[in-house]
């Protein structure tokens, strides 16, 4: 059920959308959704604009998280190959902080598995994000 | 017996500890843990009430007992949901 | 409405997903959803596999009809940056034919106007596709 | 009058033609110029009754009538719905 169909990373580095989507590609699944998170411009008190978001993960806690909602998912769809990238540190205004693609037969199940993974990491991935502001502020997103 | 502590984001940066090693008597619970944390880290005694906890990377109740060589995470309200 | 915020394509050159994903990414969008549709790898009779399809479009009226469907996307979701690309030409098996992204402020307004974007194209574009089978045979998709 | 005729796809293929010129009366309907297309281009008169007609980029009926310098397009059954 997953395994080396299942791409799932947490990484600093910058998230080659890309090549994710090329990743889970396959020659037997024609209809490929992606959902890309990335941070909004968003102003704050006194003209201060949002620079940044510092995300900070419980990496194996979150790991195990995303794998499990990957077999959940991979239950309920018949997902071809499934891919969950999610950025640790420091990710500017309008980065990537999140790519979710899966490639299944039919583009329904595709949208519906991607949304349903996307919603999950939402409401409870172990990954906190300190916004960093224009003026040097910075502070825990709740 | 021994447990390891992990704290993130806020918690540790109000404790000033990203990881600590906590004595714990044998059978001790989450809620005597916690206790001892917030001793140990007066920063953050104020929010252990309301935090919450994972055991060996899952979601744990202040019931739970803890064994020697357990890994305690103190788990900040997670972010998300703006997108 | 549409205009610059709006990249609407037909290109017989690859289509390069991760720069399609680049130029939605929009700081005031923070979810962005996408659909890549790419050619099924198929048996036919007698072991022949499917290689490829070759795209043929009206490219005028292919063209109006995306800047159609897009209108009314806007007309229904707030969307930032929207992308329709769509290959002419040689596709081979694995390879997108299509890519759509949508970014929105929130992610149910991207997975509804990338969904509504692509059951509009597969139901009346203007574009045609061939099948080229292993053994050199190949047959128009009706 | 004269009126641009474009084929695609599997009519292209069985016409051997991608575009021509027709030459017809002031105020001919769509229906005619079919009948006219249909002697010109023998391989496709089988499916000229059941093809889509563009005029000027829009779908249009039987009954429309063309106009000097107009677009006539006939349209194959549109593919996709696979994935």
């Amino acid at each position: 059920m997953s395994g080396e169909d299942d791409l799932i990373r947490l990484q600093a580095e910058p998230i080659d959308v890309g090549a994710v989507v090329g990743w889970v590609s396959d020659v037997d699944g024609g209809a490929i959704a992606a959902f890309v998170g990335a941070t909004r411009r968003q102003g704050g008190e006194e003209g201060k604009t949002l620079a940044a978001l510092d995300y900070e993960a419980y990496e194996q806690m979150a790991l195990g998280q995303m794998r499990q909602w990957a077999a959940r998912a991979r239950q309920q769809w018949p997902i071809r190959k499934l891919a969950i990238v999610h950025r640790t540190g420091r990710v500017e205004v309008g980065r990537p902080s999140v790519a979710i693609v899966v490639s299944t037969p039919h583009r329904a199940q595709a949208f519906e598995a991607c949304h349903y993974l996307i919603d999950a990491l939402k409401a409870e991935l172990a990954v906190w994000k300190k916004e960093v502001w224009s003026d040097g502020n910075s502070s825990w997103v709740d | 017996m021994n447990v390891r502590l992990k704290m993130f984001a806020v918690l540790k940066e109000r404790s000033g500890a990203a990881e600590a090693e906590l004595q714990l008597p044998q059978g001790t619970k989450v809620s005597a843990a916690l206790e001892q944390i917030g001793r140990r880290f007066p920063g953050i005694a104020d929010v252990l009430p309301k935090a919450a906890v994972a055991v060996n990377l899952n979601y744990a109740g202040r019931d739970t007992v803890l064994h020697d060589g357990d890994e305690l995470a103190l788990i900040p309200p997670v972010s998300g949901g703006r997108a």
